[in-house]
């Protein structure tokens, strides 16, 4: 019934704009938008923000392309490889301006967000050295509960342009379906104005009518489908395949070798 | 054996019967504590960031995130409802690692040096601006036992130490156990590793903390742990 | 033919390629309406309080929140998904009856009378006093085109009318279709049902709406119209 | 692994503590907790105080017992059968306090009490007449927002002492499969202080491990379980059984008559 949004990978690059605010789904080495944050590395966007709430490998591509301007993240690590390498690298040469959150303020933002209100609550500590860094920016208020005069941290709600996600099945009309793990992913295509999901299989109209179960989010909340096959690779997907950790091993080296982003897209197409 | 080894083992005496524990991203030893606890027999509720609800076995990768790690779970729990529960102070225990811990119990995952030019470029604090205060229990793990991360005052505080109210904050460290004391509002040494002396624990700190007697003697990490430790975790990366 | 098939079919009219709408509880008239939206081909998404989304087919029962009621969906799509679209400005079609609905398109389902000591304590307004404010067009019914119905002012503001800025609020009766104009603030006469007298129409409102001429006729339900509907509620529950 | 938490319904009645607020899982006529409505109105508690969004059956009983001295709802309705009886005789006699609440209301104070935090923003008409009414009840505040200074209402958590939900699915530990509609039973055992589940049946340890993808709430959310077969009837268990619109139109008519609660409850046993 509803309007086909299957797309290219192209088609759905040309949903994002220059100075666009891109949420991006997973977490860590896990789920992430690998062949839409791959594109958008080799396209010529300009000076996007991303936000996220513990990025990994797409995140810290996107970081290092050249592309990004301005980050949001709660923490940027590669786990036990060490501190991202390209968060590390940008930040502390101030190529990219580093909106220091805590996973609090994204999960309060991201909720506001998508539940279309202007502000959350949270149970950000006053007393952290971040809570005047982040009302100087703008993005969180110290307030009174109304109820009982308390203080506490309220944070305004994130509405980012683009949200990208990378999912197990979808359908042309939208309807999606994430197998496991969720994190904020929900939130993230809610509250974006525009959410483009990448998807290991593209279903019939018949799948989520004989397994309505399995629907995770509603095809009216979603803008473009792109069938992506192993598009989270070299992260995990939960369900189809593993994170490649020598495929990822071989980024975090190469960019704190400080190659170019080139010889860095090397690292996945030699995968 | 390895020091994180013993660190493991500290953490994993934390952990008591009927606890809801939750592990986040770069946690490796905290899962490993959880594993441990269980092994013995502790009756503990397990969440984590990798969204596996109650895994049954354990396969160590690079990453605490990694949903294939954490074997045959009894479904996915989402990080946003760990948080939910620690909001509503039914989070039990917490674990956290820090780049600098000071005598207050602040913790700084956020920059060394000045924050506007820093010299290290840490991670960011993730959680901690408000679990640290939210659970009811904080186990810390420091891979080191020194100046560097025991220091007299963080370079920034990402999440600021208890209060008198509360959380209670247990530091494992390679060589010592320190505790925040709710009357003091410091740190206090509450146990040394056997084997270890008291003055080299306290002179590789840069705050001297008071001492509480009579110090517990925490018992190394035995040949059947570390055996178990190894099978959850061939490749070391606790030692990472 | 009764009444209410008339007026569904006014309802089902105000709907269009692409919406998603949503019906709430004690809504029978407007699953229907949607129902034969869909059959004449009109492309809608389709959410309900009943949480199934999309649904293939429709067997009326006296609960419009009925799960089996809607037959074949193509997933779980829960009211607080919906409630958070409506809130993002997202939300097409909002349908709503009430008790009383006044010159202002203020509407009232909470008391006949006095809030304190009322005449008849009506079962509360739900969804309305956000929705009707929130949804980008409000399709009301009324089963009865009255002085009742149709009063200067309500006895109680459940959901307070439109503003100049919306949403646009559309009223079915057996006899007309009223609409809010955002210039005058006021509900105005739009559409008569052929063979109704205008006279007849204002008469039986408590107010003298303007009317926004060319007046429109509206169809009344056809023979196969009727037969679709009968088809999917055959107990009649649409003319309780 | 857990305390084994199953037990019998009078058990789970010991967990009820006169004047508790307690929120009822369901709505209107489907997957009512009805094994423990019953139970409670032949019980000796007295001054319970009810809160729900869209309530129907298990409500209407409770709030006709003698045994609830308050109740808070959005909208009570029987839908096409008219206006819930009991609530009409309760609060038209003045019999039962009600707390005229929207479902923005319930919702926002169900969130904030499942989120631990003391209040949510909403979207509620500031011009509608229940503005001033819930202000002064103090479960509503006319306030600002802290970013951009327009007024808006926010309600305060809602945490009450018990949630009653039917299950279709739960093992001994409280792990709980819901299939299908959830309305906001989850918010409802994330807010409640105790969480009493009767279950449609009762499965083995290994249920969720072979199936992860079922659970819907984790078992350290809930206090109790309780066998309950059929525990929804006459109201609808999705997946399992139909509404009995018969049964409903007897109570109805029941109610409606006037006729006692001794009376009222022989419609549902020999249903």
């Amino acid at each position: 019934m509803a309007r086909n949004k299957l797309m290219s990978i192209n088609e759905a690059l040309d949903l994002i704009n220059d100075g666009d605010e891109i949420a991006i789904g997973g977490m860590s080495f896990h789920r992430n938008p690998m062949s839409m944050a791959i594109a958008i590395v080799k396209s010529n966007k300009r000076d996007l923000a991303l936000v996220d709430r513990e990025p990994g490998l797409a995140f810290d591509l996107l970081t290092i392309s050249g592309r990004v301007k301005r980050i949001r993240a709660a923490m940027v690590t590669f786990e036990h490889f060490g501190i991202a390498p390209g968060f590390r690298r940008m930040v502390e040469g101030g190529e990219v301006e580093f909106v220091e959150d805590v996973c609090e303020g994204v999960m309060a933002g991201l909720r506001a967000g998508a539940y279309g209100l202007p502000f959350m609550p949270s149970a950000i500590a006053l007393d952290s050295d971040l809570v005047p860094l982040n009302v100087k920016r703008g993005i969180w208020k110290v307030t009174k509960d109304p109820f009982n005069d308390q203080e506490l941290v309220v944070v305004k709600a994130i509405r980012p342009d683009v949200a990208l996600v990378h999912v197990h099945k979808a359908d042309e009309r939208g309807d999606v379906e994430i197998y496991g793990p969720k994190y904020e992913d929900l939130l993230k295509i809610q509250a974006a104005r525009k959410a483009i999901v990448t998807a290991e299989e593209i279903v019939s109209e018949d799948y989520f009518r004989d397994h309505p179960e399995r629907l995770t989010i509603p095809g009216f909340m979603v803008t473009a489908v792109v069938h992506s096959p192993r598009g989270a690779w070299p992260t995990s997907m939960y369900g189809y395949y593993k994170a490649d950790y020598e495929i990822i091993k071989k980024y975090f080296d190469s960019v704190k070798a400080g190659l170019s982003i080139e010889k860095v897209l090397e690292v996945f197409t030699h995968g | 054996m390895a020091d994180m080894d013993n660190v493991i083992k500290c953490m994993a005496r934390q952990l008591r019967d009927g606890d809801i524990a939750y592990t986040g991203l770069a946690s490796v030893p905290a899962v490993l504590a959880v594993a441990l606890a269980r092994h013995w027999g502790v009756n503990t509720w397990f969440i984590n960031v990798a969204e596996i609800y109650e895994p049954e076995d354990f396969i160590i990768t690079p990453s605490s995130g990694d949903p294939y790690s954490l074997i045959n779970g009894r479904g996915f729990v989402i990080s946003l409802d760990a948080f939910d529960l620690a909001r509503r102070g039914q989070l039990d225990v917490m674990f956290f690692s820090a780049a600098q811990v000071d005598r207050r119990g602040n913790m700084n995952l956020s920059v060394i040096g000045n924050y506007e030019k820093p010299r290290v470029r840490l991670p960011g604090g993730a959680a901690a601006a408000y679990l640290y205060r939210r659970a009811r229990r904080i186990v810390m793990w420091l891979r080191e036992h020194s100046r560097r991360t025991l220091v007299e005052r963080v370079d920034f505080i990402t999440a600021p130490g208890p209060t008198k109210q509360g959380p209670h904050l247990t530091i494992c460290t390679p060589k010592a156990m320190l505790e925040f004391d709710h009357v003091s509002g410091e740190l206090v040494l509450t146990g040394l590793f056997s084997g270890v002396n008291i003055d080299e624990v306290i002179n590789n700190m840069a705050f001297k903390p008071r001492v509480r007697e009579p110090l517990s003697m925490l018992e190394p990490v035995t040949d059947e742990e570390l055996q178990f430790l190894g099978r959850l975790d061939p490749s070391g990366v606790r030692y990472l």
